[in-house]
């Protein structure tokens, strides 16, 4: 996509909106950010990249004055400013929306979006009218009344936007929006986004997915281990070098792997569904096989069925019907505990809530899920010296970065707790892998790594059933790519030939499947 | 809960004299749970504490039960009066059952008193037991001869064995006079909830129901609970027996007025027997029992409300004497 | 060196609430003009032979009954109910020893059996609704509290024998064969004794740690206590879990009132010690559900007890106080853990930061500190 | 510790539209039917079994007075529960509020006695809210702490204070005040003749009234007043979102500028002050002092109460009535009473049975119906219901009633969650 801003990018006289010298933050042991300098200029979107933990967060909550920094100024609008709250932040006109959404699920839209700014407009009659102005003035398409937590990501991520949008934010910050979005979304997003930069607003924006920054932002920033490397047009960088700068160094090459699919079925999902309590279906008669060394991948829109597949495979759902077979047993008898035994390895798509015990040591989260089996466990009991000891060599193996395997899974950065997942995953020589997006938050180092490891797996035999919302890394990794449309299976396309493009029109049935 | 004479220098309850300065004789009371204060059954026996102080200048200590505390912590009580050199030691209540027994034996040299329970033997113990049974019966039959509805009741504050002799006693009593008598029976709470002694609340309501039920008289044994037992009876227009003491002199004026008698079960006399008879030298062993025949328990009549049919109570009381009434125990 | 340090920290931290503990009880007792120094001489001073062994007896039955708290805690679930479950447990247990339809020491072992299958059985009540219906165990141990009061209440005046002239009731009294006997306490006189049980409750200590630490049910259960849904996802049960939970912390409250039956009172009756429940939940809490220091705690919270309970006569001073000194503990202790703890995690944050950037050594931890938003909190 | 329910754990079938439904419909309107068509029915009741006491004024009475103190105490547990914070220690707040009143109103009359509960219950409530929200104490740890050193500091003090003072002692004070109390004799008079006339419904609708009328206390009055008001604040103000917010997400609060500590220290603070009045409740109205050991559980209770009315007032109120309603029943003429009870258990339990059929649930519909068919039978066997059970009905009827109804529970989603400030992000 070229470059069409109305504004030049870098337009020396574009007042600026944000000033930020010499910027400082240490947590305990760790700089987080060290002599961060920035400016953003009004009628831009600027976008900060850098690894995990590279301090891009970090940087954000002290422009929103959710920390404080250690050292350093902060402008906003040409004046500086002394932000010890949110709510300081807040008066100077700057909103944030945070990586992970900060929405009270039992609360409705409208609540959630006048809480704190009750003063404006009241929290009734004319707070609601101003909430759908704002919405249809942008496009947002949101109802004030719903509840939060019957909406699906997109529409929480335009609930964010119109909490900062609601309280007369000039400058807007969004920490990795894309994270969770398909291609229509996040174009949708970016259509939004240029609509706010039109106005007049500056935009600060962080993703780890390089060619959304290339097409969106007019300023690039890259931030190394907590220090601003060099800021950058977009018009000057491939997102190669990008990512090298990001890095410091340059980036290994993908190896390339061989496909060794055989013909042997080893996961075999016939006329599968599943209805919740109200008769909708979940899942709508779902049939696919996947064969050994073979990756099928799922592409859809999140919440039309991907999670209940993966639930139902994993026998955490009853209710389901039609048949499961692994390697020829039906798994229909079989409780999830049994389904793992049986060599399904499992990775979860939300590592917080299925993932680990985060206040557990690595050793323990490692026993996870392979309770009754070695070298965890022999027989009724724990076997801790066998654990730790094999904990140790999946740190190793994945290059987890961490003092020792006592410590609390907690302590861990996510991308490293997520190597930690995929390592125990693999290990105990699985049949079929359950993948529900993988890499999902995880800098391209990491990821590369973790790619790298099921690709190793696949060539010795595994099956892979690969969940994600990144195209590329589905249409990278996949042999095969199936969409998911409410329920149902709605087209099959091979990943040599398809475009992010095509996969997203079919997962929000706009193109009928090819 | 705690003990008043604990507190003697911040007190002027005026139950004992300074330490040491008295005659000598150091009696140790242990209360059960509540304590001196609680307007009913350990407070009975601290009046015989109190006058036997005033009259044979002791010197005495006190100490009370907590609620659902262990076994040990109770011969433990009874433990430090004797190591401090009290002796007597007078333990109130059926609860020192056990404790008393084995204390005692520990301490062949120390003199024991028991109140409630009779299945203590020893020749340090002594058994203060009561014929609470008999004089339930008086006011069972008091509250049959005026009652005008032929409808009463009975309000028990914890279901022990204990408080059903006195329901066994008034429902006799009152079927005596009337045979066809309708009486009304509940507890509040059950053990180990002790609680039925000490929720007034509980026990209005459950008066509030009887005379809404048609009785017209409710006699209690709930120990502080009964308060809310005479709230009723002024609220509904009824009238309320009280027990243990004369509960007329004792409860609130805005109340007195519907107490028409109380079931009087003279701890107090029985305390201060007991030390008078220790003061003298005497260390009685064994059971003594207090029943209608040495007015151990009977009825109250201040207020005036029961005279006229005294005449016909002193008759029942006659009979129980002579053995021509045997007034149940259990219901 | 991390190891020998945690331990110091671990014990600092209720050392540190011992003293706040003190301190606040000792200006309760001054601002209400009681001896403060009568006070602590007599609740501190070295407890004879005879209030050792009383100590110890009460701190085996506390420990059952924090013990019992403690299982359920480790997966979450907060059974309120131990108070229950060890009364209606004990009172069969009394009928069940009582009848003696089996000689000697089988007829205990039956006795004991059935008291834990009853404690289990009450509690799995909860643990059924919570597993099924979704009820709140908290709410439905606490209803089954004041039930079971109403149902052993009726029981035991069914089953009760009343001796003549005694105005308490009781289950049949349990034949001496079947007492389990006490253990001198050394270097004493006759009479001093610690109940038998004490073995057993030990021997439930270790049953706890090992099930606990060591076996696969333990590492279910203490990871469904940490997040039910990473446990649906290793394959974890947790209906199943919750039921068993449940039951298994009735059956170890259905060993609390053991102690005393045959130790000490052979029979269930009106008097029997109760409220233990209760007691057990603050001492688990302040063991922080480890074997060990639910121990210290009972043993801790009986020598308060124990020490208090002459304060009346000998200092003339309520002996309630200890409760207040007893609650600050239970408070201060968890205080000072977190604080404890918070500076554990700082150096543990530091060396998990140190291996993420191998190539750049970390600062020491100095002045940042301070901008911890943890100190601030 | 999760206090509540965990989705997780017990897939709820709940679907997400019928509630939103719902919702949608004037809850007002539902109360009002709900509550017409209760009385109806215990009217209709009362007619089969003769049981007449079911909807007397008396009983209406007793019940409110024994429904307040829950009620109170439940509404304290839902300020700190919509603010995050779990409050296990209502019962010790309650048992101070018993003891600020006992003093108080001792020594300077009544109303300065409601002052003194709510004051003490609030002590209770800050030592609450320095644990949990200032020191981030785990919120059960702190509430049973607060319990303990309650009923010690409390036994203590009464001992200090109440010892030797004319009436009083150790475990009880003086009989005290009450505050004033409403009552419109010649209304009364009149509704009673029409309670009396025993016409179907309207006699019990008359009951109610006649008990509204008649020794109405003043503190009565007020404490349903504070059920009202408390929904107004918590659900029609700008305070309350914020409040409320910090129950559901208290990092989503701060990042938009509310100060989630603030709110959570003023909650818990307003929540010991109700639990206090609900002590001092106990201590004035429902009786006339204190007493030791008066509260009897009753904060579990209430606590129990506000879970069972799903964390909203209204709810709340009707789990509060419906122990009231069936302690009082226990307690007055619980034999008669309670057997009527048992026709009504059987009645819906079978109706359940049946609709279970329909929805073709046949294990879940064999089983009610096996309960329903037996209580049935008990209660055509029996004409009274012993002492023993009539007093364990309130606990009997909320476990049953939670049985049928839990699933549909949601506490606020960060109830009992430690927060620390900074989180937000
Ligand atoms: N509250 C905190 N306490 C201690 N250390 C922290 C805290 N927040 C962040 N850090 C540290 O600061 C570093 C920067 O974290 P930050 O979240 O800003 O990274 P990021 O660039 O946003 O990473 P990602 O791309 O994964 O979101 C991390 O490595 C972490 O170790
Ligand atoms: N509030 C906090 N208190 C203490 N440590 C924190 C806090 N927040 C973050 N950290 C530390 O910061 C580090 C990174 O946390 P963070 O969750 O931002 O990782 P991440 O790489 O951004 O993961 P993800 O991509 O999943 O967001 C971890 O080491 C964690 O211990
Ligand atoms: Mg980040
Ligand atoms: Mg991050």
């Amino acid at each position: 996509m070229t470059e069409t801003s109305s504004t030049a990018p870098g337009d020396p006289r574009a007042p600026l909106a944000v000033r930020l010298r010499g910027i400082g933050k240490r947590f305990p042991g760790v700089i987080a950010n060290d002599d961060v300098n920035i400016d953003v200029r009004r009628g831009t979107i600027h976008a900060v990249v850098g690894e995990n933990g590279a301090g891009k967060s970090t940087l954000m909550k002290i422009l929103y004055g959710v920390q404080p920094p250690d050292s350093g100024t902060i402008e906003i609008d040409g004046s500086q400013v002394k932000l010890s709250s949110p709510a300081d932040a807040i008066k100077a006109g700057v909103g944030m929306v945070f990586q992970h959404f900060m929405l009270a699920d039992n609360l409705t839209v409208l609540e959630n979006v006048v809480l704190g700014a009750e003063k404006q407009h009241g929290i009734g009659r004319k707070a609601r009218a101003e909430v759908r102005r704002i919405s249809d003035a942008y496009g947002l398409g949101v109802d004030p009344d719903a509840l939060v937590e019957d909406l699906g990501v997109g529409a929480r991520q335009r609930v964010e936007i119109l909490k900062v949008l609601f309280r007369g934010a000039r400058t807007i910050i969004l920490d990795e929006p894309t994270a969770v979005l398909v291609p229509q979304e996040v174009d949708e997003l970016f259509d939004n986004l240029r609509e706010l930069k039109r106005e007049g607003l500056a935009v600060l924006f962080i993703s780890h997915k390089l060619d959304e920054v290339l097409s969106v932002a007019d300023e690039i920033t890259v931030i190394r281990r907590g220090t601003t490397v060099r800021t950058v047009l977009p018009a000057d960088v491939t997102s190669r070098q990008l990512a090298e700068l990001m890095v410091g160094s340059e980036l290994p090459s993908p190896g390339v792997s061989e496909k060794v699919t055989s013909t042997r079925v080893q996961l075999a999902v016939t006329g599968l569904s599943l209805h919740d309590a109200a008769g909708r279906a979940l899942l709508d008669d779902i049939t696919f096989q996947i064969r050994r060394g073979e990756i099928l991948g799922i592409a859809g829109v999140e919440g039309n069925g991907q999670a209940e597949l993966v639930e139902a495979i994993m026998g955490m759902r009853p209710g389901a019907t039609g048949s499961i077979e692994l390697t020829d047993q039906d798994l229909a008898p079989m409780s999830t505990l049994r389904r793992r035994e049986a060599g399904i390895g499992y990775i979860p798509e939300d590592r917080h809530r299925h993932g680990l015990l985060l206040d557990s040591p690595l050793w323990e989260n490692r026993v996870l899920g392979h309770q009754s089996r070695p070298p965890s466990a022999s027989g009724r009991l724990i076997k801790r010296g066998a654990a730790r000891a094999d904990t140790q060599r999946i740190i190793d193996a994945y290059d987890v970065r961490t003092p020792g395997t006592d410590v609390p899974a907690r302590a861990l950065s996510g991308g490293n707790q997520q190597k930690l997942i995929v390592g125990r995953e693999m290990s105990g020589d699985p049949i079929l892998l359950i993948a529900a997006h993988p890499t999902r938050g995880v800098d391209v180092g990491a990821q590369a790594a973790i790619w790298n490891h099921i690709r190793e797996a696949r060539a010795e035999g595994l099956s892979v059933l690969l969940i994600s919302a990144d195209l590329d890394e589905l249409i990278g990794l996949s042999d095969r790519i199936e969409v998911v449309l409410r329920g149902r299976l709605v087209g099959e396309f091979d990943p040599a030939r398809v475009t992010p493009q095509q996969l997203g029109s079919a997962m929000t049935g706009a193109g009928s499947a090819a | 809960a705690c003990g008043g004479g604990g507190d003697d220098t911040a007190s002027d309850g005026g139950s004992d004299s300074d330490g040491g300065s008295g005659s000598g004789l150091k009696v140790g009371l242990a209360y059960d749970v509540g304590g001196r204060g609680d307007q009913s059954f350990n407070d009975s026996a601290a009046a015989g504490l109190d006058r036997a102080d005033e009259e044979f200048d002791l010197d005495p200590q006190e100490s009370a039960a907590e609620d659902g505390e262990s076994e040990s912590a109770r011969e433990e009580r009874l433990r430090t009066f004797v190591e401090a050199g009290y002796d007597p030691v007078i333990a109130v209540g059926f609860a020192y059952e056990a404790a008393v027994a084995k204390v005692a034996e520990e301490y062949p040299d120390s003199n024991f008193a028991i109140i409630d329970s009779e299945t203590v033997e020893a020749d340090n113990v002594a058994n203060l037991v009561f014929a609470e049974e008999q004089g339930s019966f008086l006011v069972g039959a008091a509250a049959a001869l005026k009652t005008e509805t032929d409808n009463v009741g009975f309000i028990g504050g914890v279901e022990t064995p204990l408080i059903q002799k006195f329901e066994a006693g008034y429902v006799a009593g009152a079927e005596a006079v009337n045979p066809d008598i309708e009486v009304q029976t509940t507890y509040l709470t059950q053990v180990p909830d002790f609680s039925g002694f000490a929720d007034p609340a509980r026990g209005k309501t459950a008066a509030e129901g009887m005379f809404d039920n048609g009785a017209d008289i409710v006699y209690h044994a709930a120990g502080g609970s009964g308060g809310g037992v005479f709230e009723a009876a002024s609220e509904s227009d009824g009238l309320a027996i009280g027990v243990d003491s004369d509960q007329y002199e004792t409860a609130d004026p805005s109340v007195q007025d519907v107490i028409m008698t109380s079931m009087l079960k003279n701890v107090d006399v029985a305390v201060y027997e007991y030390l008078a008879a220790v003061n003298e030298g005497d260390f009685p062993s064994g059971i003594t029992r207090y029943d209608l025949a040495v007015d151990g328990v009977g009825y109250s009549t201040s207020g005036g409300q029961v005279d006229d049919i005294a005449d016909q109570l002193d008759e029942y009381k006659q009979q129980i004497i002579d053995g021509e009434i045997e007034v149940p125990t259990a219901p | 060196m991390s190891r020998v340090l945690r331990a110091l920290l671990g014990l600092l931290a209720p050392l540190l609430a011992l003293v706040a503990a003190f301190v606040i009880t000792s200006l309760v007792l001054i601002s209400a003009g009681d001896p403060v120094g009568e006070v602590w001489s007599e609740i501190l001073q070295v407890p004879e032979t005879r209030n050792l062994a009383n100590i110890i007896n009460q701190a085996c039955v506390l420990y059952l009954s924090g013990l019992a708290v403690a299982v359920a805690f480790r997966m979450n679930l907060f059974n309120i109910g131990v108070d229950g479950q060890y009364r209606i447990a004990a009172f069969v247990g009394a009928v069940v020893a009582g009848e003696a339809w089996l000689p000697g020491y089988l007829n205990t072992a039956l006795a004991i059996v059935c008291a834990m299958a009853v404690g289990a059985l009450w509690a799995g009540i909860a643990g059924v609704l919570r597993a099924t219906r979704g009820v709140s165990e908290v709410i439905s141990t606490i209803m089954l509290n004041f039930i079971s009061t109403s149902v052993v209440a009726y029981l035991l005046r069914e089953a009760a024998v009343r001796e003549e002239g005694s105005n308490t009731i009781g289950t049949k009294e349990i034949p001496e064969g079947s007492r389990i006997g006490s253990i001198p306490l050394a270097g004493s006189g006759p009479g001093v004794e610690i109940y038998g049980f004490v073995v057993l409750a030990v021997l439930a200590g270790v049953a706890y740690w090992f099930v606990m630490s060591r076996t696969r049910f333990g590492f279910d259960l203490r990871a469904t206590g940490q997040s039910t849904t990473a446990a649906v996802a290793s394959g974890i049960n947790v209906r199943r879990m919750t039921i068993i939970t449940m039951m298994l912390s009735g059956a170890v409250a259905g060993l609390v009132g053991l102690p005393i039956l045959f130790g000490e009172a052979y029979s269930y009756g009106s008097t029997f010690q109760s409220g233990l429940g209760f007691a057990g939940i603050a001492i688990a809490l302040l063991g922080r559900n480890n074997p060990v220091g639910i121990a210290l705690a009972a043993l801790l919270f009986a020598f308060l007890e124990e020490q208090s309970n002459p304060l009346q006569i000998l200092v003339g001073v309520s002996p309630e106080i200890v409760a207040i000194t007893q609650g600050v503990i239970v408070l201060t202790v968890v205080i000072s853990y977190e604080v404890v703890r918070r500076f554990l995690t700082r150096r543990e944050q530091s060396r998990v930061a140190r291996a993420e950037r191998p190539a750049e050594p970390a600062e020491p931890a100095g002045p940042a500190e301070t901008q911890d938003q943890e100190t601030r909190a | 510790m999760s206090v509540v329910t965990d989705p997780a754990a017990t897939p709820a079938p709940a679907p997400a539209p019928a509630s939103t439904r719902g919702r949608r419909l004037r809850p007002a309107y539902w109360w009002l039917l709900g509550i017409v068509g209760f009385i109806a029915l215990l009217s209709l009741l009362e007619r089969v079994t003769g049981a007449d006491d079911l909807t007397s004024a008396g009983t209406v009475g007793a019940t409110l007075i024994a429904t307040m103190p829950i009620m109170l105490a439940a509404l304290g547990g839902l300020w700190a529960e919509r603010a995050g914070v779990v409050n296990i220690g209502l019962e010790g707040m309650m048992i101070l509020g018993t003891f600020g009143a006992g003093f108080f109103a001792f020594t300077y009359g009544p109303w300065i006695g409601v002052a003194g509960s709510v004051a003490l219950g609030m002590v209770g409530g800050l030592v609450h809210a320095l644990a949990t929200v200032v020191f981030g104490v785990d919120h059960i740890i702190s509430g049973v702490a607060i319990n303990i050193i309650a009923l010690g500091a409390v036994q203590y003090l009464a001992a200090l204070t109440f010892t030797g003072v004319e009436g009083g002692g150790p475990t009880q004070s003086p009989k005290i005040g009450n505050v004033p109390t409403i009552s419109f004799p010649a209304l009364g008079d009149r509704l009673g003749e029409v309670e009396d006339n025993n016409w179907f419904f309207v006699s019990e609708i008359a009951a109610i009234a006649r008990a509204l009328v008649t020794n109405l206390s003043v503190l009565v009055l007020i404490s349903l007043a504070l059920v009202v008001l408390s929904y107004v604040v918590l659900w029609r103000t700008a305070f309350g979102l914020r409040l409320r917010s910090c129950g559901e997400s208290p990092a989503a609060a701060e990042s938009l500028g509310v100060a989630v500590m603030r709110y959570k220290f003023t909650a818990v603070l307003i929540s010991g002050g109700l639990a206090g009045l609900a002590g001092g409740f106990l201590a004035m109205v429902a009786s006339s002092n204190y007493r030791e050991g008066q509260t009897g559980g009753r904060g579990y209770i209430g606590l129990a109460a506000m879970i069972f009315g799903n964390w909203r007032p209204g709810g709340l109120l009707a789990g509060s009535g419906l122990f009231g309603y069936t302690e009082t029943l226990g307690l007055r003429q619980g034999g008669t009473s309670v057997r009527a009870l048992l026709l009504l258990v059987s009645l819906l339990a079978i109706a359940f049975a049946i609709w279970q059929v329909r929805r073709t649930n046949f294990t879940t519909a064999t089983v009610v119906f096996v309960i329903g068919a037996a209580i049935g039978a008990i209660y055509l066997s029996i004409d009274q219901v012993p002492g023993d059970f009539t007093r364990m009905t309130p606990y009997v009827i909320t476990l049953l009633v939670l049985a049928f109804a839990s699933q549909r529970l949601r506490m606020p989603a960060a109830d009992g969650q430690v927060y620390r400030k900074g989180s937000a992000g």
